[in-house]
């Protein structure tokens, strides 16, 4: 038992791994490649808007909802698309309705978000 | 509401009469060479740039009237402070001469009349201290095109705005003091426009050194 | 035992950096910065007939800091200095300049005494690795400037140089 | 860091913030920074700042001779270069009463004609850049390269024209650039279609623009905006009809407008303006007169003293030099009406209140091009 138990240890640390492998790696390798010498480093990182120009005024200041609304109606079908990963690897192998039904009630409560944020007018950008 | 040549020259007529106009060279008194009396310069036809129909139907759409009085005047010594001028020959068809306080009403006149503002031209006349400032008007339905012109001493270069009259020429205005240092009293932002923030200085005036 | 197996062609040594010269010679990014007239042509040479993504360069980012090459295609004047220093400061490393037209060597047709209003020559404000003579040059002379700036990177020459008949 | 200046904190409200739509933008069609004081996504104020690529032309018409500002017209609005190089040639040429040969004014309106093409052909492409659309640009600039061989192989270069001289045009066409300019004309009129089928008939384009910047003709009047803009707001003005010179009094073609003064009604205006151009390349092959292409020119220009205009309807709209002279053989002065200027003045009005994609539409259907504005 304990064979199978360390088996499946080791899973999970390769996966760990390869996760973690996955988002430093990039890291690692540019830091390994990026040009040593450079020629100009005045201010290079002293300003983010890339036009030219001396930003106006502050950036922290309150803007209206609707960015941040918009914003959720994104995520909340990004976590939508996350779950129908799995379902669709396994979606054909033995069909059976139930599946298809559940399958339609799952997305048409996430569509629920649409309507929300039709009626509160996230789409037109109403100022208020 | 389209102004043939004749009422514009009544309504400037009108205008300049009230004031005399100070600076040009000697000028008769406005009321004796004002109003219709003008002698109409002959369109000749030979003389135009392109012989044959061009300048033919060119003088065809000037308005019927100025047609009719094909009297073989010689055209008048450019002293008068109205003149019509042949189109094919200066490129506008009225050249009138204002005091520098009557831009505003000038500029009304045109407005009236259904003109739209070409540009605003200004010259720099060093040798007899004076500058120029010329108001062009173009008619988006009707032929005709009228250049208003004004001297000020190049000590005080002072113009009134017409931003008011025409919002369109608040840019030009702006330009015109980039470039001479016009001042047009009453603009709402005279800063420099093509020139750099800073700038203080007026390329093109005559005696400019970078 | 067949032969033993002639490695030489299959397999080439090289050092990481000429890898790496090499790959980044053939994916040029410009940032499209255009100025005036020589703008129009910088178009016309990511066009179909002239088609600059033969060099893999016709990814215009519009942003410095996705950018390789600054291909500065007209006049800079005094007004607008400063902005390009900055765009030009906020490109990362490693970053080329491409000059494009006799504006951004030497200030081209615009040089008169007492002009007050042109930068003569954008190799004032920074280095510049490649200049396009022309006013404005044809987009062959570009892309011929962006073969000159892949032999500056990996030293070889990807096609023969043109010589004009004697 | 100070908030903006001129931001209007209201209580309860959001704050506004200044945006720089800056010189260096992929919409900006050059170096045009338009300040928008933005509320959310409306812009509350959008203040064009220009300046970037001021050239100096003028300054420079006061130190070179008459023949030496030649070039520079080509490069005051590079996209229409022939009809800038048309106004300044027949200005010195109302002054000196020189007289142009038939032939020579033929060849003046089939290039300029041809130059209206190609440059409606990169506003078309940059245009539906800004609205999202990368490939017409490749469509616009394949006819477009078709065109420039043709000009070329005439007047000798691609962009920034030089073609026109005082008296006449600087050389000859042959048969080879007829026959490709009659085979151009009947490839582009089926290439027309397609576009018309392919982008203008599109359901999202006329979602972007139909009622987007609405720009009534007494704005247009009061701002001196001329060409597409005045026309696309119901009023048929142009130059060519308005103050004929050269040929056109003898062609027939119509003014295109369209009542609406949206930034659809500017499309629209564009696209009938390139079958027009068409037809006047047509019947000015059709006419076109033997003859010399240049008239007897004296060897020194010296202009009588006096002032001197000429306008010529440019791709954009209104273009007009001024001229003063003192009877030298140095311009005393050169004033450039560019329609471009006059084009943008009536922006920062008409996009108070739209959101910032539709500011950016109604920017590109005024056709800019920042130079002209700069000069």
């Amino acid at each position: 038992m304990t064979e199978t138990f360390s088996g499946d240890l080791i899973y999970i640390a390769a996966f760990c791994l390869g996760g973690l492998a996955f988002a430093l790696g990039p890291f690692i390798v540019v830091h390994l490649l990026m040009a040593r010498k450079t020629r100009q480093t005045a201010n290079k990182t002293g300003q983010y808007i890339e036009c030219g120009m001396e930003p106006i005024g502050d950036a922290w200041i309150r803007y209206s909802a609707i960015y941040y609304l918009y914003a959720l109606v994104f995520v909340a079908f990004a976590v939508d698309v996350l779950y129908l990963v799995p379902v669709a690897l396994v979606y054909n192998r033995v069909f059976v309705i139930r599946d298809f039904v559940e399958l339609v009630l799952f997305v048409g409560i996430l569509s629920l978000v649409i309507i929300y944020a039709w009626r509160k007018g996230v789409f037109e950008w109403k100022r208020r | 509401m389209n102004p043939t040549l004749d009422q514009l020259c009544e309504q400037f007529g009108r205008l300049v009469g009230t004031v005399p106009v100070p600076s040009k060279p000697p000028v008769p008194t406005a009321s004796s060479s004002v109003g219709p009396a003008l002698g109409l310069p002959v369109a000749a036809s030979g003389e135009g740039r392109v012989a044959g129909p061009a300048s033919e139907s060119g003088a065809g759409l000037r308005p019927a009237d100025q047609a009719a009085k094909m009297a073989a005047h010689p055209p008048p010594a450019p002293t008068g402070p109205i003149q019509k001028t042949d189109h094919a020959a200066k490129g506008y068809d009225l050249d009138v001469t204002v005091a520098p306080t009557q831009i505003v009403m000038a500029a009304e006149i045109m407005d009236r009349a259904g003109f739209g503002l070409d540009a605003i031209t200004g010259v720099d006349w060093l040798a007899q201290e004076q500058m120029e400032v010329v108001y062009d008007y173009f008619h988006p339905t009707a032929p005709g095109r009228v250049a208003v012109r004004t001297r000020v001493p190049r000590a005080r270069p002072e113009v009134p705005t017409i931003a008011a009259v025409f919002p369109g020429a608040n840019w030009h205005e702006r330009e015109t003091h980039d470039f001479f240092g016009l001042v047009f009293a009453g603009h709402p932002d005279l800063s420099p426009f093509l020139l750099p923030e800073d700038a203080t200085f007026h390329p093109l005036r005559k005696d400019y050194q970078p | 035992m067949e032969a033993a197996l002639d490695t030489s062609q299959i397999v080439k040594f090289a050092k990481l950096d000429d890898l790496l010269a090499l790959s980044r010679a053939n994916s040029l990014w410009p940032l499209t910065f255009g100025l005036a007239c020589c703008a129009i042509e910088m178009m016309a040479a990511g066009g179909p007939r002239f088609d600059i993504s033969r060099f893999g360069a016709e990814v215009f980012r519009p942003s410095p800091r996705q950018a390789d090459v600054m291909i500065v295609a007209g006049t800079v004047n005094r007004k607008m200095a400063p902005a390009v220093k900055t765009l030009y400061d906020q490109m990362l490393e490693p970053k080329w300049v491409i000059a494009m037209g006799n504006c951004a060597i030497s200030g081209g047709p615009f040089v008169f005494p007492g002009q007050y209003a042109v930068v003569e020559g954008v190799d004032k404000l920074f280095p510049v690795d490649v200049f396009i003579p022309g006013c404005p040059p044809r987009p062959e002379a570009l892309l011929e400037g962006i073969m000159a700036l892949e032999e500056k990177l990996t030293g070889k020459r990807r096609w023969p140089v043109v010589k004009p008949p004697q | 860091m100070t908030s903006p200046a001129d931001s209007a904190v209201r209580p309860g409200v959001n704050e506004t913030f200044v945006l720089n739509l800056g010189p260096q933008h992929p919409a900006a069609h050059g170096v045009l920074r338009v300040k928008m004081t933005m509320d959310g996504e409306y812009v509350m104020r959008a203040e064009p700042v220009i300046g970037y690529i001021h050239r100096m032309h003028e300054k420079m018409g006061e130190n070179r001779t008459w023949a030496q500002f030649l070039p520079n017209t080509g490069r005051i609005d590079y996209l229409s270069a022939l009809h800038y190089n048309h106004a300044y040639v027949a200005a010195v040429e109302r002054a000196l009463k020189i007289e142009v040969p038939r032939r020579a004014e033929f060849l003046r309106v089939i290039t300029s004609e041809m130059n209206r093409i190609s440059s409606h052909l990169v506003w078309w492409s940059a245009y539906l850049i800004d609205l999202g659309g990368l490939t017409p640009l490749l469509y616009a600039f394949d006819d477009r390269e078709k065109l420039l061989d043709l000009l070329e192989a005439v007047t000798g270069s691609r962009l920034t024209y030089t073609y026109f001289r005082f008296g006449g045009v600087y050389n000859d066409v042959d048969e080879a650039f007829l026959r490709g300019t009659r085979q151009f004309v009947r490839e582009f009129r089926p290439r027309l279609k397609m576009y018309r089928d392919l982008v203008t008939d599109n359901i999202i384009l006329r979602k972007r623009l139909e009622n987007i910047g609405p720009i009534s003709a007494e704005q247009c009047r009061k701002y001196g905006a001329t060409g597409p803009v005045i026309r696309g707001s119901g009023v048929a003005y142009d130059v060519r009809r308005a103050e004929p010179y050269s040929v056109y009094p003898e062609l027939d073609f119509e003014i295109p407008t369209r009542p609406e003064g949206d930034s659809m009604a500017r499309y629209l205006v564009h696209m009938a303006e390139l079958e027009q151009s068409l037809r006047i390349i047509e019947q000015g092959l059709d006419r076109l007169p033997d003859g010399p292409v240049l008239g007897k020119v004296p060897r020194v220009l010296r202009p009588p003293a006096g002032d001197y205009c000429f306008a010529v309807e440019a791709a954009r709209g209104r273009f007009m030099v001024r001229l003063v002279s003192d009877g030298k053989d140095i311009p005393y002065r050169v004033k450039l009406r560019t329609p471009s200027f006059s084009n943008l003045s009536l922006f920062e009005e008409t996009s108070r209140g739209m959101i910032l994609p539709d500011a950016l539409a109604l920017m590109g259907s005024l056709d800019l091009v920042i130079p002209d504005i700069d000069r």
